[in-house]
């Protein structure tokens, strides 16, 4: 795997082969449903959202297309907890990539339960990933990211109950991302997601009205990307953590702009439902910069973009 | 889940390929070759693939549509433009690349029967075309079309070069028989035959009435929106007796009896 | 021109044959330079922003495309209040269509100083716009509209200086749109157009340094329009004054559900790069719609997409 | 502003096309030739249109190339890969659907000396290809491309084939006369001859020795990203004497003194 070399790196305390990580909820869990070969190059692999209890996701129309974008309300369907340690996790941790375990909560109490149930698996878990920006359900998921009091308070909380690593996973639709990255990183988060789903909407004109029964929907894919790169440049600037850049990654160029703007390390998710084979070419492109600019480790890389040299006043 | 009707599932594979050809197939729809750069595993009847233009991100996603005759290097579907991702792929010239990714789902299971009849709304006949004929060899195949009417003579016309013993039936009554496809399966209908379905939803759900006339093997094939194909996004769910399943993975092709036609 | 029969509306104070608007900064002042025929459905033009200096506009890299997007980083290039008046509004104003001044200040006091000047060519002006949304500049531009108090205190400034028809042009990067589309109708404003572009960046992967000089820069096109979307939907359950909807509009359809969704105009922007015959086949799309569905004028249509009838639960 | 060479502009049209042709250039390089749904407007050597796939949002905008031949209902185009957008472009099959936006830009001046030299830098011959052959019924034309080296051998063939007496400079001396094409356009300079310039941009600003050589009247053609074509976005623009101007508007073509070339 000398194709792979200098990519290894730990983000958050999770050690990982490479920095490119399958974002949550576009994978399936079970690992023989996955392509031949669509692994290389993967470095982790997050899993869909887990909620305490078995959730059925929404109804009515789940998924739209937008010039460059994908809409989605899927709305956290998941067996819950107990089903994704039974069924899911010994499966997903046995293909060797560190498991990302992405959590979903309504109260303080959910998330304190939940983090008990994967208390009892730890050793089968890379890390837990606090989602606190889906903003695809009424309780729980955004509301959480959106406040700085809420957001510090479910962070906290999962820190105390959780030893391991412990990562966040922002929402766009913060008021200031910067604020919220500082707020996880004091509140002892290892590194945070920058970021998930951009709030969106769409009409159905034939019958006028909303086209998702819970009127907004999450944006992802490449409309979102200069969007996405805009937030991993604000978080990177404000914490000392690492920040995974997610957002409209489709192509190896997208992910090199994630880590010269401070990622490091880059999550794909609409990205995979056109080519699986993203995070091979991904890493090639990475280790090709790298060598070009001897750049030895992949860590070296986060931020270098962020020197530059012509001034900022405008005009 | 006890939906998966083949026991080794095979997840899809992502390819390249050149349109080879885009020929009008009456009516406004189109049928199309695609030849792939590398080698297309096997395929069978219901499977399909995701279709998309390469290179550019809008259309986005691959649009699903059943291929036939697919083998070696080469694919055929059979599709209407109804929309905006449809409508640009019946604009595209022979040469453009595209990129696939399939065979997806799960498609119709080894039939059981020694009959066969195949049942098609409009556009559902493409799981049929080559089926029809590949089955014939061994067993009684009986294949049906049903459309709306006279608009899609043409269409009907093509069809029937193809498959030359195929039942037509239109609800207006002006090509083939008079009635649905549904009433038209029914009328042909023997004891123990096998029945494969394809079709808009509602043709689907009143092939219930198969069932009451005795139908034991009843199988449809069932659209959804879809974003990745391969069981990952959750996009494409159906309620089933068996809880909630995935057209991409356990589907497209159901027992009609697993569906919750009322959802 | 029977075309048109019922797309007639007064938008905050502006009678306008259709309610298709030009947005500001995309198309030429100089109506010699307009090519022939693109006026054909158009109910208003808006200005490029006017400063009350000349500004040279930003240096370096002012142009990138993203997927379905654009990236601007113009920086206000304009000849300041007084070229505007002499130079470009006579011949604006005399192509019959009301012309909306785009307005951009650093100070309450450029803020006043332009008003004075354009008070002196009143009878020219259909509306004044307030930019308080072009991310693409260091001071003024979208710094007022990120925060209630100068939201506030300039709006109410312009009110007391101006006595024609006043909108304000807010940015998708407010933290909550309602609360600043609601505080322009409270101190006085007649219309609000959301928004403007969307804050984004772009990398020069090889340079390994922003492409553009300012670093951000502002997201506009298709990309951007189920977000826009989203933001019209919430700012016209907010206010009784009208909405105009601005963002990534492209085609008819687009511009159908902005008004469903609850505008009572649209401005076109990135879209006219594209097709200057959008606003045409807008109209004609509205027709037929207000046809099929027997509405008698565009004013009925607006909104109508929110009286939607599916449950808003979630799973 | 009197950047203006004609005196009456005109706004470009939106035209609908397809591709007719495209075809290898050599050295990578494509030659396509648009056929347009409705007829095009008279066009000038420097003019040049915006071009972009139609019905699909990415890539976005029209990507500006200048025009040859252009007349009636077709128009011609030579261009190199060098992104996202000329890369598509190239893997574009005839009978792509494409947008036009043109004729945009002012075009180089009517020549006021009785012999003209077009110096072209790679794909700078572009809107030089037929102003060549047109010229030179009544002038004394001469024609200099200039090309890094032997990469660039089957595309000086190319150019040759089409332009017979052209002067063929390279970098690495390997095709043609070693040497830049500044270099060549000096040697080759009579005092009275009119000059005009197309290439990248540091060629563009050393052509600038051939007013110490004396010539008059030199104009060159400059590149820059465009989003509207017709003066709206102010995307493009370009410091000149006179202040701030529109590369596609008051340029692409400029005197050479009127540039600052040191922004
Ligand atoms: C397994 C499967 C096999 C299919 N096989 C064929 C086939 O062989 N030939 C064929 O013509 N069509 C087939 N379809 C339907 C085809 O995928 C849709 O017509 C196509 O995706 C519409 O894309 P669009 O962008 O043109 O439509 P849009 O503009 O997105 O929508 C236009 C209309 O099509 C409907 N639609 C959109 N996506 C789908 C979808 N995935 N399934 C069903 N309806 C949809 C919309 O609800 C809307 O009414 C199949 C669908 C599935 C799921
Ligand atoms: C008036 C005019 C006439 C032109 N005529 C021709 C021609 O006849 N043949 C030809 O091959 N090219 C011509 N060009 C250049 C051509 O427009 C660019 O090569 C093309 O736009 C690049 O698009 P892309 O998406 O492939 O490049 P990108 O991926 O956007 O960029 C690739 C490289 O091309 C540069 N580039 C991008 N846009 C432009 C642009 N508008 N002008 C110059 N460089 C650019 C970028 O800075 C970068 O270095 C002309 C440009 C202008 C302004
Ligand atoms: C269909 C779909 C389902 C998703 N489900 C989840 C989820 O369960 N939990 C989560 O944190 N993010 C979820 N996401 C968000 C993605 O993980 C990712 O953050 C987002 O899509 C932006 O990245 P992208 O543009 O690369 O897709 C989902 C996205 C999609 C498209
Ligand atoms: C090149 C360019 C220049 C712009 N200049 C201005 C401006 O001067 N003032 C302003 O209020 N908005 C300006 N805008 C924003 C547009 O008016 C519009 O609000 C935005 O682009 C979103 O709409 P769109 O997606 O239809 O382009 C500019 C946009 C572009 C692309
Ligand atoms: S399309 Fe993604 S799970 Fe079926
Ligand atoms: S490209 Fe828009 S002004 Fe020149």
């Amino acid at each position: 795997m000398s194709k792979l070399a200098g990519l290894h790196i730990n983000v958050g305390g999770v050690s990982m082969e490479t920095p490119v990580i399958i974002a949550s909820g576009v994978w399936p869990m079970n690992p023989s449903l996955w392509p031949k070969g669509s692994l290389e190059g993967v470095g982790a692999i997050c899993s869909k959202a887990i909620t305490l209890e078995p959730r059925a996701g929404n109804r009515g129309n789940r998924l739209r297309e937008t010039h460059s974008g994908l809409l989605n309300s899927i709305g956290l369907q998941n067996g819950g907890a107990v089903s994704f340690i039974e069924n899911d996790l010994p499966a997903l941790s046995s293909s060797g990539k560190p498991v990302v375990a992405n959590i979903a909560f309504e109260t303080l109490d959910e998330l304190r339960m939940i983090i008990e149930r994967l208390n009892s698996c730890r050793d089968m878990i890379g890390a837990i990933e606090m989602n606190v920006s889906c903003p695809n359900v009424s309780m729980g998921g955004m509301a959480w990211g959106m406040d700085k009091g809420s957001l510090e308070r479910s962070v906290t909380a999962a820190r105390s109950l959780w030893e391991g690593p412990l990562w966040v996973k922002l929402s766009p639709q913060a008021p200031s991302i910067a604020t919220a990255a500082r707020i996880c990183e004091t509140s002892g988060a290892q590194a945070v997601v920058v970021g998930n789903t951009w709030l969106g909407m769409a009409m159905d004109n034939d019958r006028e009205e909303p086209f998702f029964d819970r009127v907004f929907a999450g944006l992802s894919g490449p409309a979102i990307f200069p969007l996405s790169l805009r937030l991993v440049w604000e978080a990177a600037g404000s914490v000392n953590i690492p920040v995974v850049g997610c957002g409209g990654i489709c192509g190896p160029e997208e992910a090199l702009s994630m880590f010269l703007a401070g990622a490091s390390a880059v999550a794909l998710g609409t990205g995979l439902f056109l080519d699986s084979r993203i995070p091979s070419s991904t890493c090639e492109k990475l280790s090709e910069h790298m060598k070009r600019r001897s750049i030895p480790e992949i860590k070296d890389l986060a931020g270098r973009g962020r020197h530059f040299r012509r001034l900022q006043g405008g005009a | 889940m006890d939906l998966l009707h083949k026991s080794k599932h095979q997840p899809p594979l992502d390819l390249k390929g050149s349109l080879a050809f885009s020929e009008a197939a009456g009516s406004g729809c189109r049928y199309i070759r695609v030849e792939t750069d590398s080698a297309l595993p096997d395929t069978s009847p219901g499977q399909f693939f995701l279709l998309r233009v390469s290179g550019v991100s809008d259309p986005l996603l691959g649009r699903p549509f059943a291929s036939f005759s697919g083998s070696g290097n080469s694919v055929d579907f059979l599709f209407r433009p109804v929309g905006r991702g449809t409508e640009l792929l019946a604009s595209l010239p022979p040469g453009t690349r595209v990129d696939l990714r399939g065979p997806c789902g799960n498609g119709f299971p080894v039939p059981r029967s020694r009959r066969l009849i195949l049942v098609a709304g409009t556009l559902g006949i493409a799981p049929f075309l080559d089926a029809a004929a590949r089955f014939s060899r061994t067993l009684g195949v009986t294949t049906i079309l049903g459309v709306p009417g006279h608009g899609w003579r043409d269409f009907s016309g093509w069809c029937r070069d193809r498959i030359p013993d195929i039942h037509i039936a239109s609800d207006d009554g002006t090509i083939g028989n008079p009635g649905t496809a549904v009433e038209e399966a029914l009328s042909l209908f023997q004891h123990e035959d096998e029945v494969w379905a394809c079709g808009p939803n509602p043709m689907l759900k009143n092939m219930g009435a198969m069932h009451s006339a005795g139908c034991e093997r009843l199988f449809v094939s069932l659209e959804r929106r879809m974003a990745c194909g391969m069981g990952g996004c959750l996009g494409c769910s159906i309620e089933t007796r068996s809880g909630s399943a995935r057209a991409c993975v356990e589907g497209p092709v159901f027992e009609w009896k697993e569906v919750l036609w009322n959802e």
